[in-house]
């Protein structure tokens, strides 16, 4: 794993991602990836879902919401999804979200959507040591992350 | 004890005087452009601005009542690690001075502060509203203009009442002061700390004389009006509550909260634990009888599932089922309902149709 | 009106604690656990007082709240019963719970049935359909302890299948009393059933009981009671005679939060249990 | 402007006279000046009391499900539809109204078949919170509308504003002025060669143009003072969930208080469930009793499904909104998988 220059501010700090995989591909690929020894961080959590459609925005913001610095949303490539067409409807919300997300001031690099299918083990490793890489860079995740107040 | 005088030049060195020892609330303009409940610090600016609420009519948009009945109110506390000695055991965090005012609200208006009293009535027992209305000071500007929505005499209330507040400012017609009236107790214990002798005198008599006369023609000005709360009292709950208008309320109403969460006399609220990560708590928090799901049982039934039940049990309520139950209505007339209820649901009218009913 | 000191004010929304002694699973569907409860205190284990009828807001801190009637008599002594139908967020939760774990208890809350006084020296009716039998179980065993205070007690108890039935070891020792006319009923035969068939209110107009000096206490789902009323009012009896037990959403359980409110009557405060004849001049939020 | 009332009791009159609709959704007179209520005329006389001006915020499309249905047999909800045609009910349509009544047929919410839809082609609407600020936040006893101004009379002033400086933000920025689905066509004074007043997405385009903190900064406090009283949601035509997330309990989205981070998620999911089905009409605004201007979130969602789908919400019946579809070629070069594998993918 890269030494990343930002840990000074935060020293030990890990990032926690929530990975919403997708049962077809993604988790199979996840599943290959860890079969073939591929490394990549320990830092995603995750999560097994149907179909990438199935993640609503409900789901990512409730992610940020209880603490994770970043979320991965990850689904079969366009023209494999197992229902069909579950992950083209995805693809138009999660390009809604994204840019309003960004549009009313959370960092890009927090939420990242992609496809890997149950082929692409290498690719998952890449795919999430890129994505530790790019939310390690921001820090930890400060905005909407909920608290109670001290009493 | 004999009211004093503040001239206005003068309001500016009693507000810092306040503000350093106690929290003080002022309604100011807040950067959306209406009057809102805003705390005094370094930051506030003393501009004619800011003045000028106090030679106004316009009411701040919010009531005092977050003051009192704060949205939301944690009542317990609880350790949500499984493995702690303390887990789930739940802990009151009830304040830890009780009896000491810490926050001063300046600028009350009288039909505000009369909501006190009306919720004191079914508060009596619970100790985080009686705590705060322990520490809680309250300095009232009496009315001298109505807006075209205040209707506080239709209740009970008055331009010039001084229910629920501990002290009153009367505006002196010439613009040039204030009268300054102490009402409770603890008014006359705080008086020197709070309106020092350097910036106060002694109200002459031709001062008090005019706010006695004030007061006399708002009392008379009372007597002439119906008492509501009688009036309703005597009226057959079914015959109310089969009324025919209701259907015409509830026609335009969307259901939505913005009448109950501005109005300072409703109190409804929910309670609901939250967890964050092992911390947990569990708060109290503004309801309103406007939602669905305020009466919907965990079988789905639901008592009030209509939208005109729920319309009718909002005005029944504050008309007629509290009235029967603490005496006067649950409406001091400060009309924010009428003001912001975004299809002009207009409760005079409500209250001219209830009476009407045979 | 606020001269004692404020830490000593008893607060109405703190639940003492309290930990689950026993679990029982009384139906054959899985959905109804009677929950045995200990206060952690042990002054408040002898102190605590109830009247039949009564419920307590159980306290699942993190879930929330739920108002549970109390299953148990005020003569059963140490213990709390509370016979709970999984159905929500807090329940679902409760039914999770095993013993040992810790809940909190807020009560006792409302009125209860008036056994002190009103019912004394009356002949008592006590119909019930399905899990409504709680709160009258705490009240028939409270009859039966003091059952010189009353008249004759008569019992009709109706579920769904023999299997549905609650408390059912108990109903076969009361079954065997002389001074008790139980009736119990199945809404279909059964395999292996021998008792009675059919639903609560053709049992109602077969048993035909006297109105004479007597109350009913009548708890169950809203389409029983409806049901019922006509055999009772064919044999007589009078609206002020009919004692029903309510429920509607309760948050806070001492007549603020305005949840419950049927009118200008609070369940939680008010009742839960109302003559049927105040109920009449009421809206039927309900 | 009073002819253009009478226009409208005119028509209403005649679809209850000749009963071709049963109830008839408009507005009537309001209690306080630059007020209306909306109002359903179920009889000719009722009709009287219609009136139409500026001051017409609330979406009429909002009371349509509902009034339909309490014109249906009572049922169960598991019951079939009765046989044969239903009541129908006559409602007045401005450009954005009818493309919500559009995306309510889509969406299977109504009948069209049921629907008599008297088209409005509108001058927009005025903000009240405008005319107040133009006053100095003074008392305002009476407002008089005349054809391109309005006359705002109090208790010692009177001032004359032209109504293109109080026009609703949304209406300075509409360009569907007229309806896309009617029955009757009636046009509005001062509507004809209406124009936007304002560059469509300019204020989007401001915001976008800030800092990633800044926007952040202008989020929160845009939304800082949020009573949670749903307002903005109940006053929405395409907010018909019967359970809204807001209020589901397992899970729970979003806690009920005003913590700022659940009303940020609230009005981020709010906004969001809007997307590709707003049309801008400012209900939500003009409800709003505490002068949050979310209309803004809904709006940058309307530019980029634009942008992205080139798609608007409720112009066609025939095209779906954006995120009930999809295109085979969507664009999709915001995958993080697109440019980390861009040379060696697949």
């Amino acid at each position: 794993m890269a030494s990343n220059k930002k840990d000074k501010n935060n020293v030990g700090w890990q990032p926690k991602i929530v990975a919403f995989l997708c049962n077809w591909c993604s988790y199979a690929g996840a599943d290959l990836a860890g079969i073939s020894r591929f490394q990549y961080p320990p830092n995603i959590r995750v999560v097994r879902v149907p179909c990438s459609g199935r993640v609503s925005a409900n789901l990512i913001l409730d992610a940020l919401k209880s603490g994770a610095d970043g979320v991965l949303v990850s689904g079969c490539h366009p023209g494999d999804c197992h229902y069909i067409s579950g992950n083209l409807y995805a693809r138009r919300r999660f390009a809604i979200l994204k840019s309003f997300l960004e549009f009313i001031g959370i960092e890009p690099d927090r939420i990242h959507f992609a496809w890997i299918s149950a082929s692409e083990g290498e690719q998952f490793a890449k795919l999430v040591t890129e994505v530790t890489k790019r939310v390690k860079a921001l820090g930890p995740a400060t905005k909407l992350v909920k608290r109670l107040p001290e009493v | 004890m004999e009211p004093l005088k503040i001239d206005k030049e003068n309001l500016k060195d009693i507000l810092q005087v306040i503000s350093k020892d106690y929290k003080t609330f002022c309604p100011q303009k807040t950067d959306k452009g209406f009057r809102d409940w805003r705390i005094i610090n370094r930051d506030t600016e003393f501009d004619s601005e800011f003045f000028s609420y106090f030679d106004e009519v316009t009411l701040p948009k919010s009531s005092i009542k977050p003051f009192f009945f704060p949205q939301p109110e944690t009542l317990l506390t609880f350790n949500y690690d499984p493995k702690a000695e303390d887990a789930f055991l739940p802990k009151q965090c009830l304040d830890k001075e009780p009896d000491k005012i810490d926050t001063v609200l300046f600028g009350v208006r009288p039909c505000d502060a009369r909501s006190l009293i009306l919720n004191d009535m079914p508060f009596k027992d619970d100790p985080y509203y009686n705590i705060r209305r322990k520490k809680i000071f309250l300095i009232g500007i009496s009315c001298t203009k109505q807006s075209s929505t205040c209707f506080c005499l239709w209740t009970g209330g008055s331009p010039l009442g001084t229910d629920g507040l501990d002290i009153i400012l009367h505006p002196l017609d010439d613009e040039t002061g204030y009268v300054i009236e102490f009402i409770s107790k603890r008014s006359e214990e705080l008086k020197d700390t709070i309106f020092p002798e350097k910036f106060c005198s002694k109200a002459s008599q031709s001062e008090l004389d005019e706010i006695a006369a004030r007061k006399e023609k708002s009392k008379s000005a009372l007597k002439s009006m119906p008492n509501l709360a009688e009036q309703l009292k005597q009226k057959e709950l079914m015959a109310v509550y089969n009324a025919p208008f209701w259907q015409d309320v509830a026609m335009s109403c969307i259901n939505c909260g913005a009448c109950t969460f501005l109005c300072p006399t409703c109190y409804c609220f929910d309670i609901q634990d939250e967890v964050v990560k092992k911390r947990g708590r569990r708060i109290r928090y503004w309801d309103s009888c406007m939602f669905p799901l305020f009466t919907q049982h965990a079988s789905g039934h639901n008592p009030r599932g209509d939208k005109v039940k729920r319309v009718r049990n909002r005005f029944l309520h504050k008309f007629k089922y509290f009235p029967d139950r603490f005496g006067p209505v649950s409406c001091v007339g400060c009309g924010r309902c009428i003001k912001e209820c975004p299809v002009n649901i207009d409760i005079r009218e409500v209250i001219r149709n209830l009476l009407a009913v045979k | 009106m606020m001269k004692e000191n404020s830490l000593k004010i008893k607060n109405p929304y703190l639940p003492y604690p309290a930990r689950i002694e026993d679990v029982k699973v009384e139906t054959e569907d899985g959905k109804l656990k009677t929950f045995r409860l200990i206060f952690e205190d042990d002054l408040l284990r002898e102190k605590w007082e109830h009247i039949p009828g009564q419920f307590a807001m159980l306290s699942l801190v993190g879930h929330g709240e739920i108002p549970i009637g109390i299953a148990s008599s005020p003569t059963e002594k140490g213990y709390l019963l509370f016979t709970v139908f999984r159905t929500g967020k807090v329940t679902n939760a409760l039914h999770q719970l095993d013993k040992g774990a810790r809940i909190g208890i807020r009560g006792p809350l409302g009125n209860g049935f008036p056994v002190k006084d009103e019912l004394k020296g009356k002949n008592i009716v006590i119909i019930a359909g399905g899990f409504a039998f709680t709160t009258l179980r705490a009240t028939l065993l409270y009859m039966l302890e003091n059952r010189d205070q009353y008249g004759k007690i008569t019992v009709i108890y109706g579920a769904r299948s023999p299997g549905m039935l609650l408390y059912k070891e108990e109903l076969e020792k009361w079954q065997k009393r002389d001074d008790l006319n139980l009736y119990v009923t199945v809404d279909r035969e059964a395999p292996g059933w021998t008792g009675l068939v059919g639903f609560v209110p053709t049992i109602t107009e077969q048993v035909s009981p006297s109105p004479e000096n007597a109350a009913a206490l009548i708890c169950g789902p809203p389409i029983m009671i409806k049901f019922t009323m006509p055999p009772l009012e064919k044999a007589g009896w009078k609206d002020d005679q009919v004692y029903l037990s309510l429920e509607n959403r309760m948050k806070c359980g001492i007549g603020v939060c305005g949840h419950c409110n049927v009118g200008p009557i609070y369940v939680c405060k008010d009742g839960p249990v109302f003559k049927r004849s105040e109920l009449n001049k009421l809206p039927v939020e309900y | 402007m009073k002819a253009f009332s009478e226009r409208i009791k005119e028509e209403a009159k005649r679809l209850l006279e000749q009963k071709e609709v049963e109830a008839f959704i408009g507005f009537s007179k309001g209690s306080l000046p630059m007020t209306t209520r909306p109002f359903v005329a179920r009889t000719p006389e009722d009709t009287e009391k219609l009136v139409f001006n500026s001051f017409c915020v609330m979406n009429l499309a909002r009371y349509l499900p509902e009034v339909l249905k309490s014109l249906e047999p009572q049922r169960k909800p598991q019951d079939p539809l009765p046989k044969g045609p239903l009541p129908k009910v006559g409602i007045l349509a401005t450009g954005c109204w009818s493309r919500n009544i559009v995306v309510q047929i889509q969406e299977n919410q109504i009948d069209r078949d049921r629907v008599v839809i008297v088209g409005i082609k509108g001058a927009g609407m005025i903000d009240k919170r405008k005319v107040f600020a133009h006053v100095g936040e003074k008392e305002i006893s009476a407002v008089e509308e005349k054809e391109d101004k309005i006359i705002v009379k109090g208790p010692e002033y009177e001032v004359k504003i032209a109504k293109e400086d109080v026009l609703r933000d949304n209406c300075q920025v509409c360009v569907h002025f007229d309806p896309v689905i009617y029955d009757i066509l009636l046009e509005a004074p001062g509507a004809h060669e209406r124009e936007p007043k304002i560059e469509r997405f300019k204020q989007i385009e401001e915001i976008e143009a800030l800092s990633i903190n800044e926007r952040w900064a202008w989020f929160t406090k845009e939304i800082e003072n949020c009573i949670r009283c749903y307002a903005c949601r109940n006053a929405c035509p395409l907010c018909y969930c019967p359970t809204c997330f807001v209020d589901d309990s397992r899970p729970q989205w979003v806690g009920k208080s005003i913590d700022p981070t659940d009303t940020q998620i609230f009005h981020i999911l709010r906004a969001f469930h809007m997307a590709g089905r707003c049309t801008d009409c400012g209900a939500c605004e003009s409800a709003c009793p505490m002068g949050i201007k979310m209309r803004l979130l809904t709006k940058k969602i309307e530019k980029d499904c634009l942008n992205f789908f080139d798609t608007e919400a409720g112009l066609s019946i025939d095209v779906m909104p954006a995120l009930s579809t999809y295109k085979p070629d969507d664009p999709q070069d915001f995958f993080i998988t697109e440019k980390l594998f861009s040379k060696d993918s697949k």
